[in-house]
């Protein structure tokens, strides 16, 4: 049977006024943990608020797995609030990850904002597969985070920034269409604000490009079992109502419906 | 002390122990199978059912709210065809009730799905006249007793001899009035309450959370009207209620049915805790060796007046 | 960026601000007035009045629950002449808008506590029909649009062209038609909600806490559904709603107001923070300053659809 | 002004599985803090549970007060949980405390169960006003707590237990009597469950002498303005409704209406 886990952190760091990360210990009895897979945080162990928060994985290590948190509202301040040693019940790894048994070389990992967190773990876990490192296009509102973590996983990291402040002024997809125009590429694996999940799509699929997106929806049971967190997903001719939490959170961009 | 009795019998419907799932919040079993071993569970309501496939509502569908939470799934599920084809055979492999929850937008509908699932290999029927989230049908006909009273006769026509359960809405002048509308057109259970309806607003964005605006408020928040409304209905029916409204611990179990609940039902505080089912039959079951109550059914209606 | 006006007009009750303090839950204003400066508030709510000094229920009158707490006070008040001549005096200290919450068993004392109430120094009556504490009258008056015509029509009439606001109770099926009844019957406003019913059992002593059984729930748990009421309420009524149920910081004000709400009361959250009154209205200061919004009427009703 | 403050924990006691103290700093700020009185705790930061829970002042020294407390729900295993270092908001000093203005030195203190602690710091302040010890007969229903601590402040304590582990086995209206019987006495002041306030009184009564009783009741403001935690209190030949919070949460016993 499946459980939910007491974890302690082990340890925390301050990335920016708005990000944090939490190294979490990893129990021997936990399932292996998929890049883009996600877990349900408690935020306090009080019992409020009530519903549990879907955080992505951002890095896993033997005997550890870190998150990495932007605050949002009082349930991320609480998180936030917590201190090394305290313990925090997850739910999880929920959630299926980015599809990388066919995985090709070829390909290229877009993030934007706190989405650049699901996607380290993916440069991650692809270095490892392929023993080379994977372009990785990170587009950031202003001031980068994370990056000194992010660069052990990629030697090829490029940056956009809205406000210009460092890196190409601009969004990360005129970053993105150089490489498709200038290589022949596989698949592009995104995370990131809607709106650049989008755009990406959009892009890729002038280019004929596969896209797998990490796609975000309010969420209640976090296991597929309660429907509140659907995406409009195309299955042939028809549209469906998919879960996030249990048949995503990645999708590939062909079958995503944005406007419903 | 050996274990106590924890079987129930709800006119009709036995269940080897109180502890069901509400409605929506445990699809048709399959997911929380793998957190909790659904043997343990007295009985399971399905996802709410229609005669054709339902998409359901646009996403935003659930907004939190102060120990409570919106939704608006609007009774997205496969069909009732489906159901009895696919999702029949899986939950009969378990010891668990199935109940089927039944919805439709006319009465013919009611009519026509409670015939077809009442000769399916379910347990009982949970006549849903209080879903908020669908335009037509739902709680249009659970707040207004005349029309309680003629869609659970329709339907208690439609469906034979099988358990009859109708499920209530919170949004009501008079539970009392409905409860006993039902009880009059044939029920043989009641199971209530389904959700108060609310709304809330993103300052930020200035639109709604859900999508579709207003939704059905769950959990903890809605415990206290929940128990005052089985309370007063088990005042004046005589059939067996099932109660539900954010329970959450073994604690919430007794209240309720000290309150006068048969049987109780746990909805979103699975989401909470996946395992909450079996956790609350073990607390339970431990309260009651404690307190030397050897049978269930000893505590219920028993609050003190 | 100067100041924004936050000055409101509710339909001939004109407040210097739009946070004002929920009937009940701040007495006559003199026990919080050691922990803020009345000048501060909208306008004060006062303890609801009836005819004759009222006992109140027995004790416990309070329950907590989730988010929220059940009271049961019952109408403890010294009476309509007591409050005029010993606590009127006391309020005009400040610069602050006296609404008088009126209580009444039948629709003439209704209308003999609104007459006598109109002539005295205060700037609103606050009719009251929802209270749920009390065994004749109060809700039942609240819950049929039919009575709620008759009582407002009578105290209409009975209270000259002094300011008229109807308390809405959220205990109905359709708050809209309630609504309207009220409207139609002359209210110049509306204020809601009062209390949700609800009841807790203290599962040792097997019985509930409140004394009197059933109390009314409050807080914030209670706040979707107060939001969705004003949200349907606004979308048909032409008067100004003062928007009550579980408002404890300036986020629920701005939700409260793009809802519908032309004005807010703070209730229950007086008991957790005695300052926060004077908080939100710092809070909500500074959100208006930073959206760039000049005058807090410009959200009211701007919910987008 | 008035305010509530966010008060640090000095230290921490654990005095037996079901009772333990907390110590607070003491605002510069903060009004006098009279024996009898309370303060209204919020359990936790985030805002649940909603209401605060009332709280005796248990012993106050020069810039801090201490605080014991009995668990009971969830409110008050928070605040149990909470570790030194950490603040706790509280609103008061409110109540009026024992009324003390006549205090006469042939008086008795009695106490019951968590109901020692109110007393405890009235022992202390009687015995600095009058240089002498009061006698305190405290009533437990097994293992007595705190008495290191309540020694200090009187030398004449005895104990009653109703399961006779120590002191004379019985409630404390047996050892109260001999009292009365062997002297005059002015004043029992008397904190402690329902039942013994009761019988305190009865027995007084009897005798002629004056109570004073601590009274409990749910709360919600904790100040005067919400009218929910009223004990029945006769003025005259009126009986009114008066409320504990502010207008108690002392009473003479010959105020109070037992059996309503
Ligand atoms: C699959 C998935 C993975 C995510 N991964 C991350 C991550 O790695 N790092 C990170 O910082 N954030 C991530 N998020 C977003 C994160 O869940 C929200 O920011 C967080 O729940 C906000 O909680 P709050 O209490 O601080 O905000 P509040 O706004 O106070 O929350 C109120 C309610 O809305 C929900 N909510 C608010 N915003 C979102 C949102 N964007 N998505 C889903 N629910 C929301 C909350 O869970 C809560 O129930 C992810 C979301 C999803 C769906
Ligand atoms: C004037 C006064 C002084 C008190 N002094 C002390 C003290 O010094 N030490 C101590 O241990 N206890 C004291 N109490 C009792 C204490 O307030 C309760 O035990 C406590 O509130 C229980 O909170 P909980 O969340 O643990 O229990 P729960 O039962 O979970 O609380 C649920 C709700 O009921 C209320 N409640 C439960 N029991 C009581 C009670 N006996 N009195 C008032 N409200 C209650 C809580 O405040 C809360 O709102 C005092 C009570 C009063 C009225
Ligand atoms: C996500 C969700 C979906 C629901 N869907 C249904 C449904 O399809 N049919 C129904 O009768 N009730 C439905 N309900 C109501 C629950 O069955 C239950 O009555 C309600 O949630 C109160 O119980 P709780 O507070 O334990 O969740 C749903 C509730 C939730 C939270
Ligand atoms: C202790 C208490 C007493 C109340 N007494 C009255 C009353 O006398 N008259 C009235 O109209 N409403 C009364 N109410 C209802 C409040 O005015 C308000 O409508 C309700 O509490 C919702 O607001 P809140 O959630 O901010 O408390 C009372 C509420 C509480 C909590
Ligand atoms: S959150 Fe319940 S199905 Fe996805
Ligand atoms: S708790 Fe509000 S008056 Fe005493």
């Amino acid at each position: 049977m499946k459980k939910t886990y007491d974890l302690k952190i082990m340890d925390r760091e301050v990335l920016s006024q708005e990000v944090f990360k939490i190294l979490l210990e990893k129990p021997a009895d936990m399932p292996e943990i998929i890049p883009g897979q996600f877990f349900g945080l408690k935020a306090d162990d009080n019992g409020y608020p009530l519903l549990r928060r879907p955080i992505s994985v951002s890095r896993v290590d033997a005997n550890s797995f870190e998150l990495t948190i932007k605050l949002v509202g009082q349930g991320t301040e609480l998180i936030y609030n917590k201190k090394i040693g305290e313990t925090i019940n997850v739910l999880g790894p929920v959630g299926n990850g980015f599809y990388l048994e066919e995985a090709k070389k070829n390909s290229i990992i877009v993030g934007g904002g706190i989405g650049i967190s699901p996607v380290k773990e993916l440069a991650r876990v692809l270095k490892n597969k392929f023993n080379d490192d994977f372009p990785v296009l990170l587009g950031f509102r202003d001031e980068p985070f994370d990056l000194e973590d992010f660069s052990l996983y990629s030697s090829k990291i490029e940056i956009a920034t809205e406000s210009g402040i460092t890196g190409t002024k601009g969004y990360v997809t005129t970053l993105l269409e150089e490489h498709l125009k200038e290589n022949e590429i596989d698949t592009v694996y995104v995370c990131g604000p809607h709106v650049m999940l989008k755009a990406v799509k959009l892009l890729c699929d002038r280019y004929n490009v596969t896209t797998q997106l990490l796609m975000e929806e309010r969420m209640a049971c976090g296991i597929g079992a309660c429907l509140v967190c659907t995406c409009a997903i195309k299955e042939g001719t028809e549209i469906k109502n998919k879960r996030v939490c249990k048949d995503g959170p990645v999708f590939y961009g062909s079958e995503v419906v944005f406007d419903v | 002390m050996s274990n106590p009795i924890m079987k129930v019998d709800l006119n009709g419907l036995v269940l080897h122990n109180p502890i069901t799932v509400a409605s929506g919040t445990f699809g048709f079993g399959r997911e929380y199978a793998e957190y909790v071993d659904l043997n343990d569970i007295g009985g399971i309501m399905v996802k709410g059912l229609t005669l054709k496939p339902r998409a359901g509502n646009p996403s935003p569908r659930v907004a939190e709210t102060p120990m409570g939470m919106l939704n608006s799934v609007g009774l997205q599920n496969p069909g009732i065809e489906y159901f009895i084809e696919h999702e029949i055979p899986y939950l009969r492999q378990f010891n668990t009730a199935i109940i089927a929850n039944i919805n439709g937008t006319n009465i013919e509908e009611y009519c026509e799905i409670a015939e077809i699932t009442s000769k399916a290999d379910v347990d009982s029927l949970e006549l849903n006249i209080s879903c908020p989230n669908v335009k037509a049908g739902g709680l249009a006909f659970g707040t207004d007793p005349n029309m309680v009273y003629k869609v659970t006769k329709a339907v208690r026509e439609a469906s034979g001899n099988k358990h009859l359960i109708v499920k209530l809405s919170p949004n009501v002048k008079d539970i009392k009035e409905i409860a006993l509308a039902a009880e009059e057109a044939g029920a043989d259970c009641l199971s209530m309450i389904n959700t108060l309806t609310g709304m809330v607003i993103d300052i930020n964005s200035r639109t709604p959370i859900l999508a579709r605006g207003i939704g059905g408020m769950s959990g903890p928040a809605v415990k206290p009207v929940a128990v005052r409304m089985v309370y007063e209905t088990a005042g004046v029916v005589k059939i067996p209620i099932i109660g539900m409204g954010g329970i959450s611990n073994y604690k919430d179990v007794v209240e309720f049915m000290l309150a006068g609940a048969g049987a109780i039902s746990i909805g979103t505080a699975n989401f909470v805790d996946p395992r909450v089912t079996k956790r609350v039959l073990n607390d339970l079951t431990s309260y009651l060796k404690s307190n030397n109550i050897d049978n269930i059914n000893d505590i219920v209606g028993k609050v003190i007046r």
